[in-house]
């Protein structure tokens, strides 16, 4: 099966979606559902749309990298699909279109290609947040992406007109043999980091997060906040792998922008005392983390990391958001007790967090760990530091979060999850504990990863 | 079980099934804490103690077990604690808003406690060490206030934090997570900023000044089994990484030749002086007794950390014995509280008189306690803390020694006010009726622990035998010790005859008292204030604000610590707000003027 | 110079949105942006020879004459066209604002 | 004093960007530029690593670039601006549309002119679509005249409205006849968008336009309609 047809066939059931309106949910459905099936038939390795060599034709890599990326992305997109595409049957083209985009963005590896597919995830994206009924909050995403996706494509134009080359791979190639002073490259680098960081929520860039994420309802939320930060992240891995080239005054640039972006998220998130924000925050917190993991080049443990992440965030977006939509408040005293009612879903969510904290026996204190480990030996204790140093306040405020959650003798809210909810948050929150106590699965993705290295130029 | 693994997966399997017991019938999955806590107990002890216990794995694939006389030492200890506390569970379980989740966290956190005492990998030691931080984080709450868990949990974790640092600086210098070699390995300021760390983590662990802010709330607030845990078990995993910073890391830094010591082992003795001297003039101004033990255990906390920064034999066997002292005198007086708590719901001094009358076995269990927590022969406190002065005094170290005596002295003032206000006085009238002695089951780990308070003090030849050749592991010269005598530098103690001589004094006091005039009972409106009689039942308690003109003293003085985390706290939201108001406003011109600047400084930095 | 006037124009449109709070403005500083932007791109591709024409060739001219760079010309078809499609998005989420609030001004909307 | 500000640091920016790009050895200057050496000179001289043969290549390179060698990108395009005329459509659209009244009355010589108008523009483009594969821009171009020659039938007539489902109807036929044709060529060649017969490139063009202009018109009605009320 060609990889290709991860773009293609949600893109023609959109099309299709606006002559057969009725259809349309039902097409959105299928669709995520084939996606997340064909996954498992789909051969690793590069095509080349229209046939040519890599050099001169649009190309789509398919390595393990990407291919946990798609699983990732596919698989929590049809979650998020399952739950609400009853409720907003107009958007059905629109999300199919987004679901094309983000599959393109994880997939291509030509520059421009990715351009194209960030402003169709991007213009998706605008349209599914309207649905907050907030267009000040969109109008500003509006803004800042453009701006951003405008940087990156003179960041891109710039590399091009440098090497007159537009594949990833081959470019990363170029760069990294044939320029001797990495300063010369440090400018469009810049401009690619900042249109990708405004979409990877990256301080200071990120101020559209606040009215997308901080008023989000249970579609915006999940899929803003664990779709698009997941693939966005990936993205960003992916460039920071294969193409990216540090000078030394970029590196103290990015580094300073990704070290303010974790303490300062976290600290953001400290001081939020709505539930909503404590989370966007604190996910602003994490793409930094991300980001930084990648870009001092700790690639298999960032990808796990990711789309760990990912799963978790989408339980803690989808339980909060559901509860904000039914108690028409977001301020953690409203939401107090949420759990005395619903106790199988606070089980869930509390390993979700405590994954994310990087505490035994769940997922996250293994990645975590092997993350320091290998800052430790390279040796980068100063991010190691960072790092400790976020993860104590979100540890904090998490906690916090939890028991306020848990404990609540006097008027619980009475919130209502429907069983696929339930049933989504039980199955991630197993898994999660138990990719961390069996660690068998982690490390041969993560050995596989290490494979990958080599760079896949003729499909 | 004579296998540490399969130790390990029994106590967490039976930790799940004591889940789904409790979630059919709450009782009986408590229950099954104490069945499986004294299997653990028993094992570690039994096999432990013989040096039998087998260290081979084979199901768990990345954990390797070691059995050292440590960690058989702190295993059996704590697990010993958490066998004793188990058996209060079965009457708080109906108190908790979850109470099947209660019994798997109890087992669950057992479970952590083995792994982190007799691993040999510092990556293996971390994992158990984060499992017990958030598994005995969730107990917390279960009782009086749940804020309290955020403090432990902040606390607890940058401890566990400045115990990664230090693992992750070993290893990326020693190329090993093996404890033993590579802490052997680390030399130099690398082994410096090891020991620092670990040390961190030993402080806020133990709940040591100035990370102590944490414990005395966790103690008052945590359900009373919980309190009791955490201050006879969860704290000594402080006690024992302190153990493998200040003994098992060669020490390192600055030589002071005149006190024979090192510099950073000074200063250690100096904040564990400061954390003594904290913990009991805090002590002494509590009204609520659970607070005034909990600030008794920080200081107590001191002690262990002056003993073992000492670094001599008598300091060392000294503060490993107060470990145990320490361990079961607190439990024991913690629990009699708890059951003093379950009977009335209250812990206030001032709400409180004359249990004694309605629990005899209760009352003489806290006296045992509180006679070792500060350290009167012939209890166990007493020996470890005769240890730990011969050490100080040893050592020449006169500031230390005078907070030592003022941590004994300042004990005097304050464990008996509990005993005075709770046990003793009038009997309250709405006591009067309800009131019973503890249950059985109850009584039981309470006469056991008293038991072991009075052997611990007349006959610790057995213990300090086995800490001798715990000595010998951690390369230290041992302690001279006879069949029952004790030999320190500055005379020779005799455990045994001290206890004859005070048991001969009790006689004679008794002899006297019963020969004496009985003494007339008076009821509690059977007297008169002012020229006029009462008609009220008021108490009138003569242990409140007993102290208050010694309080006075250092009142402004004791809450700088809780303002300097409260501002802590305060700045980084502080922080977190002004970002959130300069740059997460809904218009667009601020971020296009950082993307602005942000380039800007690249190209500054280009052409300049 | 052409590539200094497309840079002023990236210039023109980064003021315009530093300094403008209508929202009709800034989408049209917005605009001015990505005109400098594809101008931009059009200077990359050029070739300042005399026998250098636009890519307009047949099959049997290939090898024989110069022309400037093709490939940027396309790449701002696409892009021009991906401008009109986020205008239209900004401009009717202009008018969803205007509906809500009755004005252009984002500082008249107040800060929710 | 905040503008003057503001356009001191734009300004000030600006500068630095030409300096820092005048000055880089590898950024060429104005008009020199060496994309012989890229992947231009494949699309130029048509040596892609592709069966090329010579009936398939259309004179217009730029052309050639869009529908075949980057065709990808081109229905990424296609896609956005389908997915922003639904977006405009999902976010104005209403139950009972009619025509909002402009503030002016069309007069006599405009609505003739514009009638007369009307039809040189659409035969205009419709006349660009058909020579997409010589003229500059393939048929974007086409599908926008075609487009604005509708337009202009709305501005002369203020009660003027398309039949915007048609146009819909096209524009989403177009947009998935484009997946299809990349589909054909997935089932033929075994590569997606594969051009391996001239037909494939006609039927793109004409896709693409029919698509451009569906979408630009669906964007102009919903703009100008409002709720009946």
């Amino acid at each position: 099966m060609s990889i290709v047809l991860l773009i293609a066939v949600p893109l023609f059931f959109a099309f299709l979606g606006i002559i057969l309106k009725k259809a349309a949910p039902y097409f959105l459905l299928l669709v995520s559902f084939f996606n997340v099936l064909a996954l498992g038939f789909i051969s690793q390795g590069a095509i080349v749309i229209g046939g040519y060599s890599s050099f001169y034709g649009i190309q789509l890599v398919l390595n393990s990298y990407s291919l946990i990326g798609l699983y990732v992305v596919n698989t929590l997109f049809f979650v998020i699909v399952a739950i609400n595409c009853f409720k907003h049957k107009k958007l059905s083209p629109i999300l199919l279109i987004s679901l094309a985009g983000l599959n393109g963005l994880l997939l291509t590896n030509d520059l421009f290609n990715l351009f194209v597919f960030m402003e169709i995830a991007g213009i998706s994206a605008y349209l599914i947040t309207t649905t907050t009924k907030d267009p000040k909050s969109t109008f500003n995403y509006l803004v800042l992406g453009t701006i951003g996706s405008s940087f990156y494509l003179l960041g891109l134009i710039i590399l091009y007109a440098m090497f007159g080359v537009l594949n990833i791979r081959i470019l990363g190639n170029i760069i990294e043999g044939v320029v001797t002073n990495k300063a010369a490259v440090a400018l469009p680098f810049l401009f690619i980091f900042i249109g990708l960081g405004v979409e990877t929520k990256l301080l200071p860039f990120n101020s559209w997060v606040k009215g997308i994420l901080g008023k989000s309802n249970a579609l915006t939320g999940p899929l803003v906040g664990a779709v698009y930060a997941s693939a966005f992240a990936f993205v960003f891995g992916n460039l920071l792998r294969y193409l990216f080239v540090f000078s030394e005054s970029l590196l103290l640039i990015v580094s300073i922008l990704l070290v303010a972006t974790i303490l300062i998220g976290e600290a953001m998130a400290y001081a939020s005392t709505k539930v909503r924000e404590i989370l966007l925050f604190s996910s602003i917190a994490q793409a930094g983390v991300a980001v930084l993991v990648f870009a001092l080049g700790y690639y298999t443990w960032g990808t796990i990391l990711i789309a760990l992440n990912g799963f978790s965030k989408l339980i803690l977006y989808l339980v909060v958001n559901i509860a904000v939509d039914q108690v028409k408040s977001d301020e953690l005293s409203a939401l107090k007790g949420l759990f005395v009612n619903n106790k199988l879903i606070g089980a869930g969510f509390s390993v979700a967090t405590l994954s994310i904290l990087g505490l035994p026996i769940f997922a996250g204190f293994i990645v975590k760990m092997n993350i320091l480990v290998a800052m430790a030996n390279t040796p980068k204790f100063f991010f190691v530091g960072v790092i400790l140093l976020a993860s104590l306040i979100e540890g904090i405020y998490f906690i916090k979060l939890l028991i306020n959650f848990w404990f609540e003798q006097d008027q619980a809210p009475r919130v209502k999850y429907s069983y696929v909810v339930i049933y989504v948050t039980l199955v991630i929150a197993l898994l999660i504990t138990v990719f961390g106590v069996y660690l068998e699965p982690l490390n041969s993705i993560h050995s596989t990863l290490n494979l990958v290295k080599g760079v896949v130029m003729h499909g | 079980m004579a296998s540490l693994e399969l130790l390990l997966i029994f106590t967490l399997i039976s930790g799940v099934i004591a889940y789904l017991v409790g979630k059919v019938h709450p009782k009986t999955g408590s229950i099954l804490t104490i069945i499986v806590s004294g299997i653990v107990f028993a094992s570690l002890a039994y096999f432990g103690l013989n040096e039998q216990l087998l260290t081979k794995v084979s199901y768990l694939p990345y954990i390797s077990f070691i059995q050292t006389p440590l960690a058989i030492f702190f295993g059996v200890l704590v697990s010993f604690v958490f066998f004793m506390v188990s058996f209060f569970n079965p009457y708080f379980i109906d108190k908790y808003t979850y109470k099947a989740v209660y019994s798997l966290l109890y087992l669950l956190s057992l479970a952590g406690i083995i792994g982190i005492f007799f691993t040999d990998n510092f990556m293996t030691l971390f994992f158990f060490f984060e499992l017990v931080v958030w598994s005995s984080l969730f107990l917390i709450p279960l009782g009086r206030d749940e804020e309290v868990s955020v403090w432990y949990f902040g606390f607890s974790v940058f401890g566990s934090f400045a115990l990664l640092s230090a693992i992750l600086l070993m290893q990326s210098v020693t190329g090993t997570f093996d404890i033993t070699t590579g802490l052997q390995a680390v030399s130099g300021f690398n082994r410096l900023s090891v020991f620092i760390l670990l040390l961190i983590a030993a402080f806020a662990k133990l709940g040591a000044f100035p990370l102590h802010y944490w414990l005395p709330k966790v103690l008052t607030d945590s359900p009373d089994p919980v309190t009791s845990i955490f201050s006879g078990g969860l704290e000594k995993l402080g006690a024992f990484i302190a153990v493998l910073g200040l003994v098992k890391l060669v020490p390192t830094g600055f030589f002071i030749d005149v006190m024979d010591m090192y510099l950073t082992h000074y200063i250690l003795a100096i904040l564990g002086s400061l954390t003594i001297i904290g913990g009991t003039v805090m002590a002494i101004r509590q009204d609520d007794a659970k607070k005034l033990l909990a600030y008794s255990s920080m200081s107590n906390g001191g002690y262990i950390i002056v003993a073992l920064s000492l670094g001599s034999s008598a300091g060392i066997s000294g503060g490993l014995y107060h470990i145990i002292a320490h361990a079961i005198a607190s439990t024991a007086a913690f629990l009699a509280i708890g059951a003093v708590a379950r009977q009335t719901n209250t812990t206030k001094m001032s709400e409180l008189g004359g249990m004694l009358h309605k629990m005899p076995i209760t009352y003489m269990v806290y006296l045992i306690a509180i006679i070792s927590m500060a350290g009167i022969p012939p209890m166990g406190g007493f020996i470890s803390k005769w240890l730990i002065f011969q050490g100080v005094i040893n050592k020449g170290l006169i500031l230390v020694a005078a907070a030592t005596f003022f941590g004994s002295i300042g004990s005097f003032l304050y464990v008996f006010r509990p005993l005075a206000a709770l046990f003793l006085g009038q009997e309250l009238p709405q006591f009067k009726e309800t009131i019973k002695e503890a249950p059985i089951v109850m009584l039981i780990p309470m006469v056991i622990l008293s038991l072991l308070n009075i052997v611990t003090g007349v006959y610790p030849t057995n213990i300090l035998a086995y800490i001798n050749t715990l000595l010998v592991d951690l390369n230290i010269v041992q302690l001279d010790i006879t069949r029952w005598t004790i030999v320190g530098t500055n005379g020779t103690l005799n455990p045994a005859l001290i206890a004859v001589m005070f048991a001969l004094g009790v006689f004679i006091a008794f002899i006297i008292f019963i020969s004496l005039k009985k003494s007339r009972k008076v009821e509690l409106m059977d007297t008169y204030t002012a020229a006029n009689f009462i008609y009220t039942e008021e108490l009138l308690h003569y242990s409140v604000d007993f102290y208050a003109p010694i309080e006075r003293l250092y009142e402004p003085y004791i809450h700088f610590m809780k303002k300097f985390y409260q501002a802590l706290a305060n700045k980084v939201r502080e922080v977190g707000a002004l970002v959130k108001y300069y740059i997460f406003t809904s218009k667009p011109e601020v971020a296009t003027f950082f993307i602005m600047l942000v380039i800007a400084i690249l190209l500054w930095g280009d052409l300049v | 110079m052409l590539l200094y006037a497309s840079v002023l124009l990236i210039v023109i449109g980064l003021y315009g949105l530093l300094t403008n709070r209508n929202v009709i403005k800034i989408i049209l500083s917005l605009n001015v942006l990505e005109i400098g932007l594809n101008i931009f791109i059009i200077t990359v591709g050029f070739l300042d020879l005399e026998e250098a024409i636009a890519p307009i060739i047949t099959l049997q001219q290939r090898a024989s004459v110069i022309v400037v760079d093709p490939l940027p010309q396309a790449l701002v078809l696409t892009a021009i066209v991906i401008g009109v499609g986020t205008t239209a998005i900004g401009l009717s989420l202009a008018k969803k604002m205007y509906d809500k609030y009755h004005t252009f001004n984002l500082d008249e909307m107040g800060e929710e | 004093m905040k503008k003057i500000l503001a356009f001191i640091f734009a300004i000030t920016l600006g500068v630095m960007i030409i300096l820092s790009l005048s000055n880089n050895e590898l950024f060429t200057d104005f008009g020199d530029t060496n994309h012989y050496d890229g992947i231009s000179s494949g699309y130029i001289t048509s040596e892609v690593g592709g069966d090329e043969e010579p009936a398939l290549v259309p004179v217009n390179i730029v052309t050639g670039i869009l529908v075949d060698y980057r065709g990808f990108d081109t229905l990424g395009e296609v896609t956005v601006l389908f997915v922003s005329s639904i977006g405009v459509a999902l976010l104005l659209g209403v139950a009972s549309p009619k025509r909002i009244n402009l503030n002016f009355k069309p007069n006599f010589m405009l609505s003739v002119g514009s009638r007369a108008l009307f039809g040189v523009m659409f035969l205009t483009g419709i006349y660009i679509v058909l020579h997409a594969k010589t003229s500059p821009g393939g048929s974007f171009p086409g599908g926008a005249m075609i487009a604005s020659s509708i337009l202009i039938l709305y501005l002369s007539n203020d009660t003027f409205r398309t039949d915007v489902s048609k146009f819909k109807l096209g524009k989403s036929l177009a947009a998935s006849g484009f997946v299809l044709v990349g589909l054909i060529g997935l089932l033929f060649t075994g590569e997606f968008l594969a051009n391996f017969h001239p037909f494939i490139m006609d039927t793109i063009l004409v896709l693409i336009a029919i698509d451009v202009a569906g979408g630009i018109v669906g964007i102009i009605d919903n703009f100008l309609t409002e709720e009946r009320v």
